[in-house]
């Protein structure tokens, strides 16, 4: 079990956790940040399965990484103007299909 | 052509260009129409040079950085991608014109459109011609996040809530592409399209890459289950927007799904079957919801999603007979650019002239907008795939091979969907032809959005009669 | 698990009982994938032989900047890209002006000083050991951020037109060079032999203004009022 | 078990705890927070995968930017009625209820 | 023997052109709308004439591009075709000067002329068309230009009108496309040859049977074949030139001349007969002949009353061509002609009724002959003439189709024959009775006079050269240059003589 191996399924951990928040999660903000988590998701399988290998550091992949850091800031900025133009246009942040409701929200626990 | 012209490196100019274009307009927010629609040409200009490149020397290559292939990146024009580049130069012109104009009545939103179409048109240019997989990320990033600021630019909430969404589905897709790379890297150890294609071995290591980039791609496309964002996205957006949205934008990740298709042909059943049966769930759900819509901009982005289900028809029937199968899916991509393109922009115009565009209150537009109607006709008539359009060359090509392997069922399909579809082009043209009682104000449209609509629907009609000359140029490139 | 806030038939069970389902499959999928092949050695031997003359000895930004310098330009594209998405929403939303505390702005009086000095040493070391443009820049922002909201305003109130001129700087200077260099029978980026590292220095300094003033663009969130 | 890959072991659950908190949290200021604290440890694991120039990037946009925008973001929202934390669609919901 | 590709090419240019232009017209520039539409006629059918000289002199006229992979875009005029393309011809003159006068003060002519012109061109293309592909793209194009015209008077009648005759006739072009793509799928090759292309290829029959069944099918809805006629009566709320040209000439006859297609030039008579799928068409035809027959009687509006009768007219030809006999060939063949000339007749008076004299219903006909004799003539000569009565030339097809029939052993023919004359008398002879021999109404609906003359020149002159030219075929029927003549030296090629 190298530790790069570690980081690469930590990387699908979060892709996970993201992809569950995204659905289920009303609020566009939290949308946002279930992206963000993806994409860091994303990029340590990125490097970790590139890492895997036992070599030495590859730089390609943290090229890529970093790219792909500043595209993720980017797209997270456009998403967050569109949240607040979307609360000020319609009062609430969120899209049509989620008004009522959060299905992550229980309130039993 | 003068020699330093011909010399000059067309494929490099059409990513710079757009894109310096989009500085300038960002810039001089007053000059943005000027500056915009004299850079559309000159792209459009420097598309056209990559094709006659290609016409004249054959597939070009371009090694960005001088490094070559497994450390830099490289740039690469071959059949499929020329017929995209002109593809988008052609609808790419079509729309500016009609834009300039479209937009004269709303000064605020001019100086917006222009950078972020240029942005579009570079992401579109770049993506059609890069040969890297991760190159092609961040096109596929910058081409979804302008073509969503671009939905936004309505500002009405159905646009924002359309562009909100289309932004997760797209950023999603991304990422779901991303994932898929980081894999081909781990186990080929390149992203080069090209070395890719030697070292794929096939099993596992290279299915489920795939298989995740695809439904990223998918997801972008808009295809059957993954289309629930394209027809508010579409349909909210300003007419020259939604052209551009459905003829291009959603016609660049498929390509992208044939490219990744061509590079690595995996075998097997399964995957090219799904595809079909969603291609089929996409064009009978798309052609129902379109009958049933009430306004024209809906009816034609649900059209959208059907037609989107009739080029990944090709993929079950690319079995024995590749060849055609695949010509006949790319001819009908390239078709539906030009007749949704011209779609969008005449239900822009009707829209501009009546106020509205409640498809049972098209209170005679045949005699009001001879043109635009000339042009919603035969971009229609492109769509059923009605003899003489490109639609009716692509379906044919389709049903050939369908017919030669003695697939009915999927002939069926294509057919059927043919028929639907003309039931609702036709279902508008009847009110279009009708007086309804209500009066309606009119208002002046511009004659260059009449025109541009009607030379872009021509194009389709053209498509039908150039189909020898135009389909030898894919030799190349399909496997 | 009574669903008081979801009203009834709402498909959240079965929503969550498909979406566990798929994504399961989908992490089995990658985890067999990354497992079962064989690893392949990265780029690393290559990029090590082609370092000395890429005009950086810190490998990333050398493929940051030489070997993938496209990947980099368009990454350069999406940022902008995104700040004229921004923008084009609509003017800057108001910030609700509230008394800054005496915390914050002790702590301006120290921060925002040193940001610029940690930026520039950031770019420079960029090119031999860890830093670079992105990083320098983003730290450069940050000395904006705390500017504007540190209660004096006058990034709200900056004119907007010498603002969109240093946003298009990155991106412009970036593709001036790449398309300066070609001249000489050469491809797009591919910098002359001697020149890498300066160029590289060039296109990093004005990324880095350009990065900044892009993320605070960003950050006010629409086009600052006064239109020049 | 060698020392590094036990760190890293800590790390990466702390890293998986942080992220399933920020998205599952109730209350959204508290999420934004627990967003930024990802973005750090985040940074701390680049840095043990030897990307020293990732683990910056990381801190100083991931955390750094990105946490100003969401918070900028969170700040502009409507529906704030006096400054009260803890507020999100359901705080809202009950805004509505409670007015 | 010399190949000439610009004739069939000018010959469709020449109602091409003159409709695009048309189509930019501004509403008052009749002089020009009219130079134009005329001028076109007539120079087709010059061009017409040079055309059917050179064939006699054995010139081969045909256009051939590639379209397709693997298959061309072919225009070629054989014999056939001339028959088809001179009748479009003849009738698009007669019926444009009709058109002009009947259409004097109405709302947007240049779209109508427009779509007028495309119409012809497409029939005319239909007509020349040299494989089964030109033939589905023309055929398809014929549905497209006649819609707009259905449609015209832009009330919702028309448009319910439209989208039912859209349902039919796309239904049918949807046919064909399948038939047509199965057949290629087949044979290879679907370029038009005299006895058949299917005819040497050792196919398995049951096969052929589903393609032949989807190719009449597809024609057959504009063949008007029973269960496939429901657009043609709604059809009639278009004006009175378009049911006229539209309904007795292009589109009913482009189906009619699709059967005739695919049975001669497509499967080859002899071999269609082997496959025994000739007998149920003529039962199918027969059929369609009495229920038209049947229906017309009971029809009170007079156009509808035509229109049923069309349905069942057209089925001569089906019915004609389904009897596997050289005799009945001729009969078919030439009934294509003369139904063409006497069922415009009938609609040309029709709408003259109702122009000028606002005359729709079957019951206000009583006495106009005294009020509008000349075109009371005409129609009585053309009633003749659908009821076979000689020497008008409805006899001499419905003779050659009976003698055709016998000569065949196709007995129950003659009884259809027969019975279907007798409805013809019985929806056709009280009409002509009531109208010369009842008293006329004391004022008829709305009247419009027109001084001396019964009606307006150009609306009187069309039927009158129609009636006398069926007249005239029937009385020298086997005089040479008459349609039973080309006719015959048609029939020959199909037959393995």
């Amino acid at each position: 079990m190298s530790s790069a191996l570690l980081y690469a399924g930590a990387g699908m951990g979060l892709l996970l956790v993201g992809v569950w928040a995204l659905v289920l999660r009303a609020h566009l903000l939290r949308k946002v940040l279930a992206i963000n988590v993806m994409g860091s998701g994303a990029f340590l399988l990125l490097v970790g399965a590139g890492a895997m290998g036992g070599g030495p550091v590859d730089p390609v992949p943290q090229a890529m990484v970093i790219t792909g850091i500043v595209v993720s800031i980017s797209a997270t900025a456009l998403a967050l103007a569109l949240v607040l133009r979307i609360a000020y246009a319609t009062g609430k942040a969120a899209l049509p299909e989620d008004r009522e409701r959060d299905l992550m929200d229980r309130e039993g626990r | 052509m003068s020699t330093w012209l011909a010399a000059l490196p067309w494929m490099v100019l059409a990513i710079a260009i757009p894109l310096l274009g989009a500085l300038a307009a960002f810039v001089q927010p007053r000059r943005a129409q000027v500056i915009g629609l004299s850079f559309s040409f000159l792209t459009a200009g420097a598309a056209v040079g990559v094709v006659l490149d290609f016409i004249t020397l054959g597939p070009q290559q371009h090694a960005v950085g001088g490094w070559g292939a497994p450390l830099g990146i490289d740039l690469v024009a071959d059949g499929l991608s020329i017929l995209m580049l002109g593809m988008s130069a052609v609808v790419g012109v079509a729309v500016s014109i009609y834009a300039r104009a479209y937009f004269v009545p709303y000064p605020d939103k001019a100086p917006r459109f222009w950078p972020l179409w240029l942005f579009l048109w570079a992401a579109l240019n770049a993506l059609f011609q890069s040969a890297d997989v991760f190159n092609l990320y961040v096109t596929l990033e910058l081409m979804g996040l302008s073509a969503v600021a671009l939905v936004a630019l309505t500002g009405s909430g159905p646009a924002l809530w359309g562009a909100m969404r289309y932004l997760l589905v797209s950023l999603l897709g991304s990422l779901a592409y991303l994932v898929g790379v980081a894999l081909l890297y781990h186990a080929y150890g390149t992203v080069d399209l090209t070395l890719l294609a030697e070292r794929a071995d096939g099993g596992l290591q290279l299915a489920v890459p795939l298989g995740a980039m695809i439904a990223g791609l998918l997801l972008k496309t808009g295809l059957f289950p993954f289309h629930v964002w394209l027809p508010p996205a579409h349909g909210s957006a300003r007419a020259p927007v939604s052209a551009l949205l459905s003829g291009l934008v959603v016609k660049a990740s498929f390509y992208l799904v044939l490219r990744l298709w061509f590079t690595f042909v995996p075998e097997g059943e399964g995957l090219p079957l799904l595809l079909g049966c969603l291609g089929a769930a996409a064009i009978f759900w798309g052609s129902i919801q379109a009958l049933r819509q009430k306004r024209l901009k809906l009816l034609v982005a649900y059209s959208t999603v059907a037609q989107l289900g009739y080029l990944f028809i090709a993929f079950p029937l690319a079995g024995l007979e590749p060849q055609m199968a695949w010509s006949g899916s790319i001819y009908l991509a390239l078709s539906h650019a030009f007749a949704k393109g011209a779609m969008f922009l005449a239900a822009g115009a009707i829209m501009t002239q009546g106020g509205h565009d409640e498809i049972d209150e098209l209170d005679l537009v045949v005699d009001r907008m001879p043109l635009t109607l000339a042009a919603f006709a035969l971009a229609g008539i492109s769509l059923a795939g009605l003899p003489p359009s490109g639609g009716f060359v692509g379906k044919w090509l389709l049903l050939e091979s369908a017919m030669a392997q003695g697939k009915g069922i999927w002939a069926a399909i294509i057919i059927v969907g043919g028929l639907l579809t003309a039931t609702y082009v036709f279902r508008v043209l009847g009110f279009a032809f009708t007086r309804s009682e209500h009066h309606h104000e009119r208002h002046e449209v511009p004659a260059a959005m009449e025109w541009t609509a009607l030379l872009l629907a021509l194009g389709a009609v053209l498509l039908g009669f150039v189909a020898p000359w135009a389909l030898p140029l894919l030799d190349g490139v399909l496997p | 698990m009574s669903s008081a806030s979801r009203p009834p038939g709402e498909p959240g069970l079965l929503l969550r009982a498909v979406l566990a389902l798929l994504l399961l499959a989908a992490a089995a999928g990658v985890a067999l994938a990354l497992v079962a092949g064989q690893v392949a050695p990265g780029l690393s031997g290559a990029v090590a032989a082609a370092l000395p003359d890429s005009g950086a000895s810190n490998p990333v930004t050398a493929v940051l900047l030489n070997f993938r310098g496209y990947d980099t330009l368009l990454e350069m594209a999406v940022l902008t890209a995104a700040v004229v998405g921004v923008w084009s929403l609509g003017p800057a939303p108001r910030i609700r002006e509230t008394e800054p505390s005496p915390v914050l702005l002790g702590m301006n009086s120290v921060l925002i000083p040193l940001a610029p000095l940690i930026c520039a040493y950031l770019l420079w070391a960029g090119s031999s050991r860890p830093g670079g443009a992105f990083q320098a820049g983003a730290v450069l922002a940050a000395a904006g951020v705390l500017f504007i909201i540190s209660g004096r305003r006058p990034a709200v109130h900056l004119p907007a037109a010498p603002m969109s001129w240093g946003i298009v700087a990155g991106l412009g200077v970036f593709l001036a060079v790449a398309l300066a260099v070609m001249p000489g029978g050469r491809e797009l980026l591919e910098y002359p032999r001697g020149l890498a590292g300066a160029l590289i220095l060039l296109v990093e300094t004005a990324a880095t203004v350009s990065i900044a003033l892009i993320l605070a663009g960003l950050f006010i969130g629409g086009r600052p009022e006064d239109e020049p | 078990m060698n020392p590094g890959l036990l760190f890293d072991a800590v790390l990466v659950t702390v890293l998986l705890w942080v992220a399933w908190a920020a998205l599952a949290s109730r209350d959204l200021f508290r999420g934004i927070v627990l967003f930024i604290a990802f973005g750090l440890v985040l940074s701390m694991g680049w840095v043990r995968l030897g990307a020293p120039d990732v683990a910056l990037a990381e801190a100083a946009i991931g955390a750094g930017i990105a946490g100003a925008l969401l918070l900028a973001t969170w700040a502009r929202l409507p529906g704030k009625t006096e400054e009260r934390p803890g507020d999100d669609l359901e705080g809202q919901e009950r805004d509505h209820e409670q007015r | 023997m010399t190949t000439n590709a610009w004739l069939p090419l000018l010959v469709l240019a020449s109602s091409l052109i003159p409709g695009l232009i048309i189509f930019t017209l501004p509403e008052k520039a009749v002089a020009w709308r009219i130079t134009l539409n005329l001028g076109g006629a007539l120079l087709k059918i010059l061009l017409l004439v040079l055309m059917m000289i050179g064939v006699f002199h054995g010139v081969n006229y045909e256009f051939r591009v590639p379209l397709v992979p693997g298959i061309d875009f072919v225009l070629h005029a054989d014999a056939l075709s001339l028959l088809f393309v001179n009748l479009s011809a003849v009738l698009w003159l007669a019926t444009t000067v009709y058109a002009i006068g009947y259409l004097e003060d109405s709302p947007n002519r240049s779209r109508f002329f427009g779509y007028f012109s495309l119409c012809v061109t497409t029939t005319v293309g239909l007509a020349m068309a040299g494989n089964l592909l030109t033939f589905l793209v023309f055929y398809e194009a014929l549905t497209l230009s006649t819609y707009p015209l259905v449609v015209h008077r832009g009330t919702e009648v028309a448009r319910k009108a439209g989208r039912t005759y859209l349902a039919y006739t796309l239904l049918g072009g949807v046919l064909l496309l399948a038939g047509t793509i199965w057949l290629h799928a087949l044979t290879g090759t679907l370029e038009f040859v005299d006895r058949g292309f299917v005819r040497g290829l050792d196919l398995d029959p049951a096969t052929l049977r589903m393609v032949f069944t989807l190719l009449i099918l597809g024609v057959g809805v504009k063949a008007a074949l029973v269960p496939l006629h429901a657009w043609l009566p709604q059809a009639m709320v278009a004006p009175a030139p378009v049911s006229a040209l539209l309904h007795a000439v292009a589109v009913v006859k482009a189906g009619a001349f699709g059967v005739v297609r695919i049975i001669y030039d497509v499967f080859g008579i002899e071999f269609a007969a082997e496959l025994g799928v000739t007998l149920p068409l003529a039962v199918l035809a027969a059929v369609t002949i009495i229920y038209g027959s049947v229906r017309a009687l009971f029809q009170e509006d007079l156009k509808r009353r035509l229109a049923f009768s069309t349905v069942s007219q057209v089925s001569y030809i089906t019915l004609g061509v389904a009897i596997a006999g050289p005799i009945a060939t001729i009969g078919g063949l030439a009934h294509l002609v003369h139904q063409g000339f006497m069922k415009i007749t009938l609609f040309f008076c029709a709408g003259n009724y109702a122009e000028t004299l606002g005359v729709h219903k079957v019951s206000e006909l009583r006495g106009i002959g005294r009020r509008m004799p000349w075109t009371t003539a005409a129609f009585t000569v053309a009633a003749f003439g659908m009821i076979g009565v000689p020497p008008v030339v409805g006899f001499v097809s419905k003779w050659y189709l009976g003698l055709g029939a016998l000569e065949v052993g196709q007995d129950w023919v003659v009884y259809v024959l027969a019975g279907s004359s007798l409805l013809n008398a019985a929806y056709f002879l009280p009409l002509v009775r009531a109208a010369w021999f009842e008293p006329p109404p004391d004022e008829w609906p709305h009247e419009r006079n027109f001084g001396r003359k019964e009606t307006a020149w150009m609306l009187l002159l069309p039927p009158l050269f129609t009636a006398l030219a069926a007249l005239a075929w029937g009385l020298f029927a086997s005089m040479p240059g008459t349609p039973l003549d080309w006719v015959q030296f048609i029939a020959a090629r199909k037959y393995g003589s």
